[in-house]
């Protein structure tokens, strides 16, 4: 089975839902808790939504200070699995500078929830390798989710966007809902795939990046 | 006419819980920083196109109170930073 | 050094009636001293001590009384639920106001020890056109999206509407539904002496202190800065995963929330409703200022704070789940047999009263008298009308109170926990997936002021039924409902009749319905610059739907369905 | 051993967008005040305690660039407040 940690901070709250949408779609799944200081022996780390540290001060940045944070770095640098971040998890990646750029408050400065589409920017990716769709139903849950980037990173993204939304809805530069590393091996984005991962929450569109994941991991197992 | 440029701080009031200030203390803390009291505040920026320095403190007086601070929890101070005569 | 004030007069400003300052002083055989006269106010308030309102609302068919909260039961889950009211912190500072009032819920039903998985909030105020109104609205739901949002508890339903009755009083009632394997859940009575009363949470500041006297006068428009809390939602969000680790120790007897009039309310009324005492130890409390006077660390209503009675040997392991949520943990004191309330402060004796005498509140009786008011309206004829239909409807469909609320409930996070089946929008009930079942809840609150003023037995009885039609309407059949009295001055005799006739009308309904009231809450004085607000009972409602697959929205489906009218 | 206490002040680089702040002007402007330029920043006052101000200043430099500020977006200024002497 494809073994999947996911992290859980003083403040996430997504976690039981990733683990719910994860164990749906084939996945075997542990909590980490973020005091946890060795090495993470996992296929896939999946790093959930929430308000980790009540998000005071700015979303994500005082998470990266949590010790299992070193140990995430370590596993993308050293190629170890997958990693995924939504969400919260996504600002977290963005604080640590393990996927470049920030989340900045919604235009609307207003918290949104609701479904959206988003499109499907690329199928070359261990991620997206197996999504037979090309444009997705997810929900947004949040109030940080404008993406911005620095003129001199814009490069790195260049041919790293995951998905891009149909309508804008919290005016994030390009579109762009959800971003690749250099690596392709970690990704991050603001939709929640975990909460549309059974056809009793909606269409279960959310099912298809982790069937995608865990097939691109299986074949990766067994060659 | 001149334009004024002000900072006005805003802070909560003595006794006021800043849950902000407390949980990134307690990170600090446990990063093994020696630091203390961490409180949050808002800093605005703002300039005012007036004829005296008198009426355009007044004007940010009044934003201040109104608009820019909550009075049931914060309190505010304003100083002005520069000033510019206008063409 | 402080001054000492006479009892007797401190007692006045505080809010006690001379009757009940000569019980005191007559059942303790003494003078109280001025630390009592705080306690005793604080207790003996409308907040705390329903003194207007208890002998009516036990007319109700009430399940289950003396818990945090009651509960109804789908198979072997325990749907707990209840409703509060946050009315006056709220026209104060809206934003933090409902913010609290939010974390206030959550933890009724958390201290059951079951987990919350859905909030609803059912919001009134003045006309939109009135920019006080205007402002406390965006206040008071960007205060709900920001507190419960973060506590991950989605806010899946509720009910916005606009009337010039509520311009200067707002209502704020907001619900929290929570679930447990009926085993699994927690008592607030302390059932043996020489148990330990273990404080976990926040620390105790001066916040909200006389927020519980505060609650039960008028607004008077004075400056009332000192009663603001402050909602701190990721303590909160910690305490709900502490509380629910902590209530499975073995060694954990009971649990209460430190609401209204905090520390003092909660140990004195764990003690009570296992017919025992208690001894508290002041200078253990967490305090987060300097100087605080024993009377202020009894009342100060901050945020977040739970109190557990446990058995001695288990400080070890609470206090260690405490840390790991990064939460205060303090033993403050224990039960005793004898049955007095004792607090001391560095060995030091400060108070010593029988503790039966502290929490029962003397009722008070006021006599009721029917309004002319009552007879004039159900003489009137109905209007004719004249202007076009098409017209009427069009104004009725832009009307605020009918037009779309999509722009407050996206601003609220209805989907975190993946159990809600049916989001709001979408039908006049939410329903919640219970996982591992192909069983949902469907839940929803409904109030009708106006109908309610015209004739509070007759309005309070439809809220009931239309409560109970809304879950009807997604499939869903009735359990139970929780109750929120929002009214006016209960000393004026106007009132009293509209309480009366109301809880009536809500007990009638509930016989017929065979729907139990699990619970409730009583928020009175709640009254406009010149009289009470219309009488405002809120309902909100539980019901069982037996297959997901079953359950029924209310869009349109196809082109060329039929559409029927049922009923008159 | 000494106690110091330091203002952060944490206000967005020039060239992002404050929507709060440009929200925050509108409302200013609906309402006839002759303002401008409306940017919002983030002020954090704490203490710190060590030997020396340098020692002191080094900590919080490093709190405010890796902590307080995210440097995609935002810059900062440190001022020191006070200084007391600790018993
Ligand atoms: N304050 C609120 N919070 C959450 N949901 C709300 C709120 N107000 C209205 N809603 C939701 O909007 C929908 C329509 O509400 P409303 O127009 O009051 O319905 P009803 O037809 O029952 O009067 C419902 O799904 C309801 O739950």
């Amino acid at each position: 089975m494809i073994k999947a940690g996911i992290i859980v901070f003083p403040g996430s709250n997504c976690d039981r839902d990733a683990e719910f949408a994860l164990n749906s779609c084939g996945f075997e799944t542990e909590y980490i808790w973020h005091d946890y200081d060795n090495i993470l022996k996992y296929d896939f780390i999946f790093i959930p939504g929430g308000f980790s540290y009540g998000d005071y001060l700015r979303a994500g940045a005082l998470a990266k200070f949590s010790p299992v944070m070193k140990h995430v770095e370590k596993f993308a640098i050293e190629k170890k699995g997958l990693i995924m971040g939504v969400c919260n998890g996504f600002q977290i990646l963005t604080e640590t500078g393990m996927l470049p750029g920030a989340l900045s408050k919604n235009t609307s400065l207003k918290f949104i929830c609701k479904d959206v589409d988003v499109n499907v920017e690329s199928f070359e990716t261990p991620f997206t390798k197996y999504i037979e769709k090309k444009k997705l139903r997810l929900p947004i849950a949040h109030s940080e989710g404008n993406f911005k980037i620095e003129k001199k990173d814009i490069e790195l993204i260049k041919d790293k966007v995951a998905f891009k939304y149909v309508e804008n809805p919290n005016g994030s530069y390009e579109d762009i809902a959800g971003i690749f590393n250099k690596n392709l091996n970690i990704l991050g984005m603001m939709p929640h795939p975990e909460r549309n991962s059974v056809k009793t929450l909606g269409n279960g569109d959310g099912a298809y990046i982790f069937l995608s994941i865990r097939r691109y991991l299986e074949d990766a197992k067994n060659n | 006419m001149k334009s004024f440029k002000f900072e006005v701080l805003i802070s909560l009031k003595k006794g006021i819980l800043d849950p902000q200030g407390s949980a990134t203390e307690k990170v600090l803390k446990r990063l093994n920083y020696p630091v203390n009291s961490v409180r949050f505040g808002k800093n605005i920026e703002l300039t005012v196109n007036e004829e005296t320095e008198e009426k355009a403190l007044k004007i940010v007086n009044e934003i201040a109170d109104k608009l820019l601070s909550n009075p049931v929890l914060e309190k505010y101070e304003i100083k002005l930073l520069s000033t510019e005569v206008l063409a | 050094m402080q001054k000492t004030i006479n009892p007797e007069v401190l007692s006045t400003q505080l809010g006690l009636n001379s009757y009940e300052y000569k019980l005191i002083k007559e059942r303790l055989g003494r003078e109280p001293n001025e630390l009592e006269v705080y306690l005793f106010s604080a207790q003996w308030s409308e907040h705390c001590g329903y003194k207007h309102s208890k002998t009516l609302i036990k007319t109700l068919p009430i399940t289950i009384e003396d818990e945090n909260a009651g509960y109804v039961k789908i198979d072997d889950t325990a749907i707990v639920f209840k409703v509060e009211s946050h009315n006056h912190p709220s026209a104060v500072e809206p934003y933090q106001g409902a913010a609290t009032g939010i974390g206030g819920i959550v933890r009724d039903v958390l201290a059951m020890g079951a987990r919350p998985i859905a909030l609803l909030d059912s919001l009134r105020f003045g006309p939109l056109t009135d920019p006080k109104s205007k402002h406390l609205f965006e206040g008071v739901v960007s205060g709900i999206s920001g507190y419960g949002n973060s506590i991950g508890v989605p806010t899946v339903a509720g009910e916005t509407s606009f009337d010039e009755t509520y311009s200067t009083n707002p209502l704020i009632n907001v619900m929290c539904v929570g679930t447990a394997k009926e085993d699994e859940l927690t008592s607030s009575k302390s059932a043996q002496h020489n148990k330990l009363f273990a404080y976990v949470g926040s620390k105790t500041g001066r916040d909200g202190i006389h927020g519980a006297s505060f609650a039960s006068k008028e607004l008077s428009g004075e400056d009332e800065r000192s009663s603001v809390q402050v909602g701190d939602p990721f303590s909160e969000k910690n305490l709900i995963e502490a509380t629910l680790e902590i209530a499975a120790l073995q060694g954990v007897l009971a649990c209460q929330d430190m609401g209204a009039a905090g520390f003092l309310s909660s140990s004195s009324e764990m003690a009570d409703k296992g017919n025992l005492g208690c001894i508290l130890n002041l200078e253990n409390v967490p305090v987060r200022e300097e100087n605080m006077q024993p009377w202020e660390i009894m009342l100060s209503e901050s945020q977040e704070r739970m109190l557990f009675l446990i058995e001695p040997g288990w400080e070890a392991e609470v206090e260690r789940i405490a840390k790991k949520y990064f939460l205060d943990f303090a033993i403050v004191g224990k039960t005793t047999y004898e049955k007095k309330m004792k607090l001391y402060m560095n060995e030091k004796e400060l108070c010593n009263v029988p503790i039966k005498l502290l929490v029962n509140a003397p009722q008070l009786y006021v006599k009721s008298e029917v309004p002319g008011y009552f007879y004039v309206h159900r003489a009137r004829k109905y209007p004719e009308i004249t202007t076009n239909s098409r017209r009427i409807l069009l104004d009725l469909l832009k009307h605020p109170n009918i037009t779309n609320k999509k722009w407050v409930f996206e601003q609220y996070d209805y989907k975190v926990g993946t159990n809600t089946v049916i989001t709001p929008g979408k039908a006049d009930a939410s329903v919640l997936w219970i996982k591992g079942n192909h069983k949902g809840i469907a839940v929803t609150i409904d109030g009708n002021g106006l109908y309610t003023f015209l004739d509070p037995y007759e309005g309070s009885r439809n809220i009931v039924y239309e409560a109970a039609r809304n879950l009807i309407a997604v499939g869903a059949k009735p359990l139970g409902i929780t109750d929120n009295m929002n009214f006016g001055n209960p000393e004026n005799s106007t009132v009293r009749w509209q309480f009366e006739q109301s809880i009536k009308g809500i007990g009638s309904a509930c016989r017929e319905l065979e729907t139990p009231v699990t619970g409730g809450n009583v928020s009175f004085y709640n009254e406009s610059e010149t009289e009470a607000i219309y009488p405002t009972p809120v309902i909100g409602m539980v019901g069982e739907v037996s297959d997901l697959k079953k359950t029924m929205t209310m869009d349109f489906k196809f082109p060329s369905d039929k559409v029927y009218l049922v009923g008159k």
